[in-house]
């Protein structure tokens, strides 16, 4: 028999590292005579796709296509510092470092184009890599241009940009005025059918809703939640290395199980953007706080389907069987 | 990239500068498009070099050899007949480098190699860096490596490592750290509660599993002194100075390069390759290449944390929160990494996104003789929600009242306070995830 | 946007130093029996590869003597002789769900082939291979049971036909000599309908090894049921044949079968231990439902 | 011993040993690096390759089993500046993350979408069971795989007219 069951679960995740670790990033931007804005930031892609995020932010800032961005990344010794990609920081930490050099940079271009057109910057627009006065579009420099002139004074045309906010460790009772730089919420709903005879468990359906102020790549947040979840739902229902008298019974992938691509339910998402943080264009991180909804809404689930609490992960077949059968015998009783 | 200028009319507000704030916010181009991925390309194309994918010539192969009980003093290792094999070039064990130092993420308690007297920890701990010609004679000479320990209680157990006649993992003591919370009047507040309930919830091990596997090539510049390393890091500068530091190193002279990283999940956060790689190229002079296989990778590298959380929440008839006091013993195994951050951090989000005026937690994380437990995607957070979800639940339940509902009495508005005490001043829109989710989900208090 | 490697690897060419001393690619089977007649249990045997390489991971260069099989097309065949059907032993799980012959008059074996791990490995494992590790969990081996298949094993001088109930003599074990190869597997047809069902319960859907197999078949005069083939595996230390659950259907209908009844009797007739794929308990209380189950599926497809 | 086996196209005569696996040939011997290990136990599909038509393992292939064998990797699917629909298609839906399970599901959508151009939702889920992927959630991948379903019958028909 199949018994359908549906669980919610609410969550929050407090990012950065907080606690009054210092936590900060940093990042430059070089605009080239060869037509690259070249960003260079030691924030590590894991796939997360910070890289693009980046780029759009300083698209955005510098007005002009993402498509000339070179993003130079993970070597010690051609970036500074940017902090771990973890603790879901890196959109709300680098991001609004690179936005802030970005700024700077665009300043700067403001600042040379009023020297070459011997204005000043209500007059002067920019936009799509060129500088020009508003009555004349046409004569235009283009930043490729400025960069070379700048280069031409001894100058560079670069910027770099760090974000520090300030958390504050907690006392021995774990109270501090600010512990965290700020608070993602999410909240879930999983659909599940139980199969009785076999204690396994379908999963149907997935909705989220997300506290994240901006997205700053909707897909790419669609991709965190639904990768988020499965890690979540894994968790709640198969994955457990199981370790007897310090020694890994299952140390690889035949009997440690994730989920598969027949496994996953269907997702259905919504972005609750308010853009009231402080992170970049008022983004929060949403790595993280993507998983850990799961398991529970997974457990409330079950619990809904089958009347039984489940206080153990993994709630796997073999736990499941036992437990109906021994509500049957309960209530046979 | 596809063609954004053809979408650039769509979104861009010509004269930018004299625009209102709203004309700014509606004309963003870029921010809040699904841009495509700058990165898809070479993932697509199998071009991406992930560290598995680099090579030198005349390069070398590294195999570890690693412990061969949880808990145990080595007292003696012989490489004797592993070195004879055909294609070893060099087998490195803790006497040949007297000089480096202990590693870790938070607190430096790992050993790089084992030395005889010393204790190996967990099943991943190293005891020889065997480095040849060949991926096979490596194996091959890694299996004939002979070890005798003399063996230790195995502690598997938090409770148990926290009891008075537990062996010490490490010289200080099984307890890692603990930590605390304290907020209001729990024991009043219990007193006055409508319900009270009380759980003992247990999570599990669980691997990251990116699917890609440690690995990384190394090689010495010995004219500048600089070693180069190839290898997955989420924190590029952190894994650079705890390398530099355990080879008494300067900075500059450890230079890591990151490829394209297949996934990490927090399991990248901690060093796995690198000193063992450095150390290989600096004494050989030849590039090296490390790579653990799935087993390797699954029993040397961290864990996400079992936690015990023993949550006890009191509501009052009304059914809002009215107290809650929670303890969580997490097991952090035989090394620190991550642990002494992971564990509290779940108990500071112990009550989840609810207002509670009365607080009481603590919070352990322990040594054991397991795989050591570190990062891992929600960071301790995870466990706690899968206790504080079913509390919400259990309770709502206990009270009649549709879990959403529940929720939605309780939960965080601006200016709510966290456990730590910490007003939210800004940028707190849970009550309207818990509205839309109900909406999305067409909720209605339960079964569909 | 990401620069290429100059390091990445190019067309190298190099050949580390191997241990091994022959292998073996005969391309007829005589000349296969003759290599395994003379190296015995030197030789391992490469059919499918899907169970040699992961039970040789990272210790392939020790292998001395490989017997690779992948040439000996002679066994790669399904075909009709006797009124029976013959199985090369080089069939692969992929061949089995894709050939009509065996969809037709074996569906039990073609959805259990269905099953088996991944498109990557059907594709390359085969049934002379699932039987030969022998497995408990081995996905093909109810069914082969179910269907009283017979194996027929091959030496240079000549052969002999094993039952597959008497086949499997514990985990990973059988009574293969080490001069012998499986060369066929084969089944008898029936004039008689035959139904069946088949079930695999895992912890995830696919890509895993079964917590437990049930494979049910049963051969009916008019309502009658004449034969009935029930067998399980990862329930005992090898796959099981139920006799004694057959034995009560024999002669029974449908409609007669208490269905409960028998479900408890697999039950009592299986001896699973705790592993890490579920319970003893687990596969016990399971068997009881899925043989329930099956029966159902049975009594639906007779009566459509 | 020599092997000669067809790669992405072409014709390679190869020396190889028992003990080198077709995931080690490709990868060290040819430098396709597509090709990833994941586990080395065919439970990840990190390492797949079309092999004579079919899904395969490759680090479950002995390289002298591959003698005669053709070969298609993600190399021999299209190049940056040339994607093949598939590919195009992994990344206009988000289907790539870390990107270390990619290639093994770009062949496993081709080989499914070969066999079946017009396949349902489940037919795809169960065209990529062999493939892991830790990092998406397999939803992108699945609406990439629909996506390149379409692209591929439009481009079918265009080639019709």
């Amino acid at each position: 028999m199949k018994k359908f069951g549906r669980g919610m679960a609410t969550i929050m995740f407090g990012f950065g590292y907080g606690e009054g670790f210092p936590d900060h990033s940093i990042a430059s931007i070089e605009i080239k005579e060869d037509e690259r804005i070249v960003i260079r930031t030691a924030a590590a892609d894991v796939g997360q796709g910070v890289i693009t995020t980046v780029i759009q932010i300083a698209a955005e800032i510098l007005r002009i296509n993402p498509n000339y961005f070179e993003v130079v990344q993970g070597d010690t010794h051609k970036t500074k510092n940017s902090g771990s990609t973890s603790a879901t920081r890196q959109t709300y930490f680098t991001g609004n470092a690179v936005k802030k050099a970005a700024e700077d940079m665009l300043a700067n271009l403001y600042h040379y184009g009023s020297l070459e057109f011997r204005s000043n910057h209500p007059e002067i627009a920019i936009e799509d890599g060129r500088i020009y006065m508003y009555d004349d579009p046409d004569d235009y420099i283009s930043y490729w241009e400025m960069a070379e002139r700048v280069k031409e004074r001894g100058e560079k045309l670069e910027a770099e940009g760090s974000f520090f906010p300030v958390t504050y460790s907690p006392d021995e009772n774990g109270q501090a005025d600010k512990v965290y730089v700020a608070y993602t919420f999410l909240s879930q709903v999983i659909d599940i059918e139980i199969d009785t005879d076999t204690g396994t468990i379908d999963l149907l359906d997935v909705y989220s809703a997300i506290d994240l102020g901006k997205a700053i790549n909707p897909k790419n947040v669609e991709g965190q939640i639904e990768g988020g979840t499965v890690q979540g739902l894994g968790m709640g229902m198969m994955e457990d290395q199981v370790i007897r008298n310090g020694k890994t019974l299952n140390a690889g992938m035949t009997d440690y199980l994730v989920p598969t691509s027949v496994d996953v339910p269907k997702f259905k998402h919504y972005l609750v953007e308010e853009e009231d943080s402080e992170g970049p264009f008022g983004a929060k991180g949403v790595g993280e706080p993507t998983l850990i909804a799961a398991a529970p809404a997974l457990a409330n689930a079950v619990y809904d389907a089958i009347g039984v609490r489940f206080f153990e992960l993994p709630i796997s077949p073999s736990k499941i069987k036992k437990a109906l059968k021994e509500k049957e015998k309960e209530e046979n009783s | 990239m596809t063609d954004q200028n053809k979408r650039i009319k769509d979104y861009f507000c010509k004269h930018t500068t004299r625009c209102t704030i709203e004309g700014v916010k509606k004309s963003k181009r870029f921010v809040g498009h699904d841009i495509l991925k700058a990165d898809a390309w070479d993932k697509v194309t199998g071009e991406a070099v992930y560290p598995d994918d680099i090579s030198f010539d005349d390069m070398l192969h590294i195999k570890i050899k690693r412990a061969v009980h949880p808990h145990a003093i080595l007292k003696d290792i012989d490489i004797s007949r592993a070195k004879k094999v055909q294609g070893v070039v060099d087998i490195i064990v803790a006497e040949d480098i007297p000089d480096v130092r202990q590693f870790g993420l938070i607190i430096r308690d790992q050993p790089v190699l084992i030395a005889p007297g010393e204790k190996m920890r967990y099943m991943g701990d190293a005891l020889a860096i065997i480095v040849a010609e060949t991926k096979e004679a490596a194996k091959k000479a890694r299996d004939l490596i002979q070890v005798k320990v003399e063996e230790l209680e195995v502690i598997t157990d938090p409770f148990r490592a926290m009891e008075a006649d537990a062996p010490n993992i490490h010289p200080d003591g099984n307890i890692v750290i603990t930590h605390h919370l304290n907020r209001g009047d729990v024991d009043e507040a219990f007193k006055n509660s409508a319900i009270v309930e009380e759980n003992r919830y247990q999570t599990q091990f669980i691997d990251q599993l990116p699917m890609q596997n440690e690995a990384g090539v190394a090689l010495y510049d010995e004219r500048h002194g600089v070693v180069d390393i190839w290898a997955a890091t989420q924190w590029l500068h952190d894994t650079q100075a705890d390398v530099a530091q355990s080879l008494r190193l300067s900075k500059d002279q450890v230079r890591i390069i990151q490829p394209t990283i297949g996934g990490a999940f927090g399991k990248k956060e901690d060093v796995s390759v690198h000193i063992h790689l450095a150390i290989a190229a600096m004494r050989t002079g030849r590039p090296v290449k490390l790579c653990f296989t799935r087993e390797e990778s699954m029993i040397t590298q961290s864990k996400r944390h079992p936690i015990t959380i023993i949550n006890k929440t009191g509501v009052d008839r009304d059914g809002y929160l009215t107290a809650w006091e929670t303890k969580f013993v997490g097991d952090t195994g035989a090394y620190a990494s991550s642990g002494p951050a992971v564990v509290h951090k779940g108990m500071y989000h112990a009550t989840g996104p609810y207002n509670c005026p009365n607080l009481r937690g603590v919070s352990h994380a322990v040594y054991t003789n397991n795989t050591y437990a570190g990062a891992m995607r929600g960071f301790g957070t995870a466990q706690g929600a899968f206790a504080y979800e079913q509390q919400m639940d259990i309770l709502a339940h206990k009270l009649n009242i549709d879990p959403a509902e529940f929720r939605l009495k309780n939960i965080y508005q601006k200016d709510s306070i966290t456990p730590n005490g910490q007003q939210l001043t800004h940028s707190v829109n849970a009550e309207e995830t818990i509205k839309r989710v109900m909406e999305l989900s067409d909720w209605k208090g339960g079964r569909k | 946007m990401m620069r290429k490697s100059p390091m990445k690897q190019e067309n190298r060419q190099t050949i580390s130093g191997a241990d091994f001393k022959e292998y073996f690619q005969p391309e007829n089977l005589q000349k296969a029996l003759e290599i395994k007649a003379e190296y015995k249990e030197e030789l391992k045997v490469a059919a499918g590869s899907t169970d040699l390489l992961v039970a040789n991971y990272e210790k392939l260069h020790e292998i001395e003597y490989w017997l690779d099989l992948v040439k000996l097309d002679e066994l790669k065949e399904i075909k009709v002789k006797d009124n029976k059907l013959h199985i090369g032993a080089m069939v692969t799980h992929l061949d089995l769900m894709d050939s009509d012959l065996i969809k037709d008059k074996l569906p039990v074996l073609a959805a259990a082939a269905e099953d088996v791990g991944s498109p990557q490995i059907r594709s390359r494992g085969t049934i002379g291979g699932n039987i030969c590790t022998s497995s408990p969990a081995g996905d093909l081996l109810a069914p082969l049971l179910s269907y009283e298949a017979s194996f027929k094993l091959q030496t240079e001088a000549g052969e002999r036909i094993v039952k597959a109930e008497d086949f499997f003599t514990g985990p990973k074990r059988n009574l293969m000599e080490a001069d012998e190869l499986l060369t066929e597997i084969i089944i008898p047809m029936t004039e008689n309908k035959r139904e069946g069902a088949w079930i695999k319960v895992g912890r995830r859907k696919a890509l895993v090894i079964s917590t437990l197999t049930l494979a049910v078949v049963m051969e009916f005069e008019g309502e009658k049921i004449v034969k009935a083939g029930v067998a399980m595996g990862s329930v005992a230390p090898t796959p099981v044949r139920l006799k004694g659950i057959e034995a009560v259907m024999i002669d029974q209908t449908l409609k007669d079968l208490d269905y409960k009844a028998l479900g408890k009797e697999v039950k009592s007739s299986i001896n699973p231990i705790d592993d890490l794929r579920g319970t003893k308990e687990y596969r016990e209380d399971v068997a009881v439902d899925v043989m329930v189950r099956a029966l159902n599926e049975i009594e639906r497809k007779v009566s459509s | 011993m020599q092997i000669t086996i067809t790669v992405n196209g072409a014709k390679r005569e190869l020396e190889v040993t028992p003990y080198t696996r077709l995931l080690d040939l490709l990868r060290e011997d040819l430098g396709l690096t597509g090709v990833k290990e994941g586990c080395g136990k065919g439970e990840c599909g990190a390492c797949t390759v079309i092999m004579n038509g079919e899904l395969t393992a490759s680090c479950l292939v002995p390289a002298p089993q591959a003698d005669q064998a053709e070969i298609v990797t993600v190399e021999g699917l299209g190049t940056k500046d040339d994607l093949h629909p598939i590919q195009e298609s992994f990344v206009e839906a988000g289907a790539v993350q870390c990107g270390y399970c990619i290639p093994g599901m770009v062949l496993a959508s081709k080989r499914l979408l070969d066999e079946k151009p017009k396949p349902t939702e489940k037919e795809v889920r169960y065209g990529l069971s062999g493939n892991i992927c830790r990092c998406t959630g397999y939803a992108k991948i699945i609406d990439a795989v629909m996506l390149a379903a379409d692209k591929l019958a439009v481009e079918g028909s265009d080639s019709n007219d």
